[in-house]
């Protein structure tokens, strides 16, 4: 095991696919002779040379696109977009070419890319470079979506992803790059499809991903202490989801609240209550809550922006208000 | 507005020159039985007619080999045709059979053949274009010989990324040629009314990329110039845009009531169909007789019955394979 | 009452809009000379010109920003972006700027701007020309969505819109062109907030929109022989929801199947069954019920694309499964 | 890589030179300021500092008049200096203070004054560039006399919306101008590794719009150019491209290490600051002595110090209204 942060993580797993795979490349804006917008990518240039390491122009569809196109012609590229807020103008490649050559071709191609980006708020930012849209991505069949929590999975997810058929998307919360950890580097590359839990618990389950498993952590460190034990599942992949996670520990505390970075209407959180109530509605002793953040652009101000996001407090009063007190 | 044919070149040799007027010939009755089977309901959704502008596609596939890789549009009957894609799967692909090119999943916009490199078959406007780039991309690093063909309408250079491609094709001297098939309207807009500055080969500059037209109803010019521009790409200098001025004779669409243009203009152009052209003068040049050509006629015709045929007879992708070709299996 | 069609009736609002306001002008990919790629504008042109009838070059991103810019000099633009797939080259512009410049610019800015574009699939398009991504533009804060389900609606929801000082995104479903229905053209611009109630019933709601309408009135009737009395809700306003009026009627049938035509997984209806377990959880006797499309970018062959979208057996299905036997 | 100064021109009249000198050290002293309070953690979030690059937003803003609407990036402190935005106002929305202009809702790259037509303030790169467009149209639909100033850089060239809004702007003729300050880095990375071809003002070509590029650390050379370029297109004949080259000598923000380029090439930038340039010159013209430049820096202190005052007095926006402004009020 080796202590690392988050950012460093990401950069050991570069690393080692970048050493071990020749087809595997990385390109993005500024990945090479500025080392990635959050340094993630700094030192790889010297190591590996502008053939590996490639910066683009500004041009986030065409290299999204082009991105789709090396992995056709049979390349392992792994494209950086800065941030989520950017991948918006990908995102025709993303849903009507990447997500959809595999069928669209009758099964004849297929896309093996992996996508990264920083996503989330919480750094004042303002409304341009705040965006959650993890739970828009999970709405696309033909692609898989990621989220890293921790550091472990930040180095672990990538190597997992590159591992696939199809193309990938991972989400790394930029708050998360200075977050320190543990990885074990020479580990197996992980199964990408499972959700995990953080804490076990047996009295509600609070239900998360990437961002908000800080908080929700928190959260559930402040239920234990007034006597709610919460289980804290942190969903890993966005798509597919891990269901058989969620309906589990659902059967087993028969409560959950779902924490959400995202704008509350149409997030992923919906999704994922919708299902616990399709499939265990039998099992719900309350209705799932969700905790997410306000529907308003992302302020700059710090207060106005601690105001839209989702607050440790907020995930302490829903989980409180789901289950009965003991008192 | 019709270019003069400016091909008065050598005259080919007579197999390669009966050849190009066949594969001219495939297209233009592929496409009109295609039509036929669109009124008789065997094919839905959108069709997109090439006819008019199988110089293009013919002359321009001429310089490329099986190791490059091909993107087209929509409109990609006759890249399909002219790559070597089989009429027959072709066809039961608008059929909607799983003996299809696409399993019937594309349908005329979306035509695939990996085997042959033919990559579609894309159908939002200017997306095939960081596509090639990205193929071309791929032969560079790979070190292999290929170059990336993508063809591409005068409505896709109005996109941005037309212009995001071009540049960074040009800036990593990525082996592609970029085919634009100007036929002087997208949809019902014309050139001119979606373009400031309608001269489409002047565009590459910007890019210091090399780039000429063509007149696109010429299939021998077409040929030269797009075997000129892949030499230069295959030479390792980067990209090339070439223009190949042309004209649809049909409709946009099967749903376009042609209203935008006037048959005074349509009719003019047809005095320069490309078949009819080459076809002239083949019989000029004393490489073709009534004989011959009634010969490839019936040769072309027969080749598009079997490929009714063989649509016909496939079978239905069976509807419970519906979710198997969203995403493959993950490794084991 | 005129008795037109859907088509009719939007060019009927649009005739009317640019003929009461100077300010009004349409743009868009072949609005003009070819008159609409679904004829929506045809020989709107000839009567109000070029100036205010405006094609486009393909450049979906900059005439919809050009859309937002010209509200912000004070006029009122209608862009037409032909169909929804194209929309996610504009992406950006609808979600980092249209969306965001009232609140950015501290309420000092608002962006007047309506934007009509074609969804869904059922033509045999195939995968890039049948998504149906309303359920993304409702996530989005900033913009009202409306979706179209009726010819009075079609007329209506138009001139409703240009009443409203923020950009409102109007659906049309493709398949509802050749609708025929009844319009009042002298009628006041509807309130363009509220759902409607399209059949009455007691046992069962089912809640949809735009082109899933008559399905779902078409599984009414045929539950209705079966003795379940269906209630079919139109919600019409897609951001803001009508919560009230879902609520409403659950609590009167205590069931409701949501029917989207969007891929299940992210979609609106994950959104509408959240929100009515948040807030009707004791009410309901049944979970609530989606019938969406399948996870798949929409196949070209008939019998495929059938097996993808949304079908009246189905939600009958999903119907009868919710309300306990009579018999 | 420095361009020479050339701007030889006549000698300004005194009080307009001393202006011109006053603005750019108005904008100077309030990054400076900026910079200190974000190390004081008084501002958060991206600052983007314009120092270097002053000379082309107050020269070219002096070709605008208040009828006109002004679009520019997050890097834009200097535009909104320059258009007569209040440095309190600024400095508070910084501080994210309900005093700011923006209420403190941007920051430090969504700056925005309606009364000053000032409409922003744009942080993805690109985006202004339509809403520029658009804004023009708004003028020419409304027969107002008003033009679009749009400032954007280098690396919004790469974007494809760049290509799609010169192509529109020049195709319906719309008064735009297009104000590239080419600081010949986007972020970390220089402009000949973004650009295949690296002349900016080359780029207009393909829209058939007129171009023309200037040395961007020289005040009445840009003033110059702009007015020129402005002249052109309020005489309604469609937008103009016009370059600045110029240079940052900060960092792309705060959180920029600046490791992509070398101290020596800053250091001989930094010899072409278009402060002392120009300070020089008016000394030279004998317009300018210690005791009026020592007076104008009291005063720019004064101002400056007064706008940080104005920023801390102000109060935080409510969280209650956190909503409030998201949507207006629907019609009644
Ligand atoms: C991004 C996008 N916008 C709009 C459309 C609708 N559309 C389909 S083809 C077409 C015209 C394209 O013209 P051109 O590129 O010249 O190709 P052509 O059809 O003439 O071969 C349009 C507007 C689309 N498919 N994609
Ligand atoms: C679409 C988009 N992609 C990436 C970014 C991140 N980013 C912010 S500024 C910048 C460089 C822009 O360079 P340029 O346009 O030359 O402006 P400058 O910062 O030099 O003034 C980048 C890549 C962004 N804001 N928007
Ligand atoms: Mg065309
Ligand atoms: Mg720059």
């Amino acid at each position: 095991m080796t202590k690392m942060t988050y950012r460093e993580a990401v950069r050991a797993a570069l690393r080692k696919a970048l050493r071990s795979d020749p087809r595997v490349f990385l390109m993005g804006e500024d990945v090479g002779r500025y080392g990635g917008a959050f340094a993630v990518s700094h030192g790889l240039l010297e190591e590996f040379g502008p053939e590996r390491i490639r910066d683009t122009p500004l041009s986030e569809s065409t290299f999204l696109g082009a991105g789709i196109g090396a992995a056709l012609g049979g390349l392992r590229p792994i494209v950086e977009i800065m941030t989520v807020n950017f991948s918006l103008l990908a995102m025709d490649q993303i849903l009507n070419n990447a997500a959809t050559l595999r069928h669209m071709s009758g099964g004849q191609l297929n896309v093996p890319l992996v996508v990264r980006m920083a996503t989330g708020g919480g750094r004042q930012m303002a409304a341009q470079h705040s965006n959650s849209l993890e739970g828009w991505y999970a709405h696309i069949p033909g692609i898989r979506v990621l989220a890293s929590a921790t550091v472990a999975d930040a180095y672990g997810m990538l190597l997992g992803a590159l591992r696939q058929p199809d193309p990938v998307f991972i989400f790394e919360h930029a708050t998360l790059y200075p977050l320190e950890g543990e990885v074990d580097e020479s580990a197996e590359p992980l199964e990408i499809t499972r959700a995990a839990v953080r804490r076990s618990g047996g009295d509600v389950t609070l239900i998360t991903y990437c961002g908000s498993l800080g908080k929700t952590l928190q959260a559930a460190e402040i239920l234990a202490q007034a006597g709610i034990a919460a289980e804290v599942l942190d969903l890993r992949s966005l798509r597919p989801l891990d269901t058989p996670a969620i309906l589990a520990s659902v059967a087993k505390t028969h409560r959950a609240v779902v924490v959400d970075e995202a704008w509350r209407t149409g997030s992923l959180a919906a999704e994922i209550s919708a299902r616990i109530m399709e499939q265990a509605f039998d099992d719900l002793d309350a209705p799932v809550a969700r905790v997410c953040s306000a529907e308003v652009p992302m302020p700059y101000a710090k207060h106005l922006e601690t105001a839209a996001l989702p607050k440790v407090e907020e995930i302490v009063r829903a989980a409180q208000e789901l289950v009965p007190r003991h008192g | 507005m019709c270019p003069a044919s400016n091909s008065d070149g050598p005259m080919p040799d007579r197999e390669h020159a009966l050849f190009l007027l066949r594969e001219m010939l495939r297209i233009r009755r592929f496409e009109e039985k295609a039509a036929e089977m669109y009124s008789l309901q065997k094919i839905h959704g959108f069709l997109h007619l090439y006819i008019g502008e199988e110089a293009t596609g013919v002359g321009a596939m001429q310089a490329f080999t099986p190791d490059d890789a091909i993107v087209a549009t929509y409109r990609e009957h006759g890249h399909a045709l002219a790559r070597g894609l089989p009429a027959g799967p072709l066809m039961a692909e608008m059929f909607g059979k799983a003996t299809g090119c696409s399993r019937g999943h594309g349908g005329s916009m979306h035509f695939f053949d990996k085997a042959r490199r033919f990559y579609g078959g894309y159908a939002i406007v200017g997306g095939g274009l960081p596509i090639a780039v990205g193929l071309a991309l791929a032969e560079k690093l790979q070190k292999r010989p290929g170059v990336a063909a993508c063809f591409f309408g005068d409505g896709a250079v109005a996109e941005g990324e037309f212009h995001e491609a071009l540049n960074l094709a040009a800036l990593w001297k990525l082996p592609v040629i970029f085919l634009c098939e100007n036929n002087l309207y997208a949809m019902g807009t014309a050139l001119a009314r979606h373009q400031a500055q309608t001269d489409i080969s002047a565009k590459a500059a910007p890019y210091g990329l090399p780039s000429s037209a063509v007149d696109g109803m010429d299939v021998l010019a077409v040929k030269a110039a797009a075997q000129q521009a892949a030499a230069f790409v295959r030479a390792g200098n980067g990209p090339y845009l070439l223009e190949l001025r042309t004209y649809r004779f049909r409709a946009h669409s099967m749903a376009d009531p042609d209203l935008y243009r006037t048959k005074e203009e349509i009719e003019e152009w047809k005095k320069r169909d490309p078949l009819a052209l080459f076809e002239a003068r083949l019989r000029a040049w004393g490489l073709l007789d009534d004989a011959a050509r009634a010969r490839l006629e019936a040769e072309v015709a027969a080749e598009i019955e079997e490929a009714v045929r063989f649509a016909e007879a496939g079978p239905w992708e069976p509807a419970e394979n519906l979710l198997a070709d969203v995403q493959g299996p993950p490794p084991s």
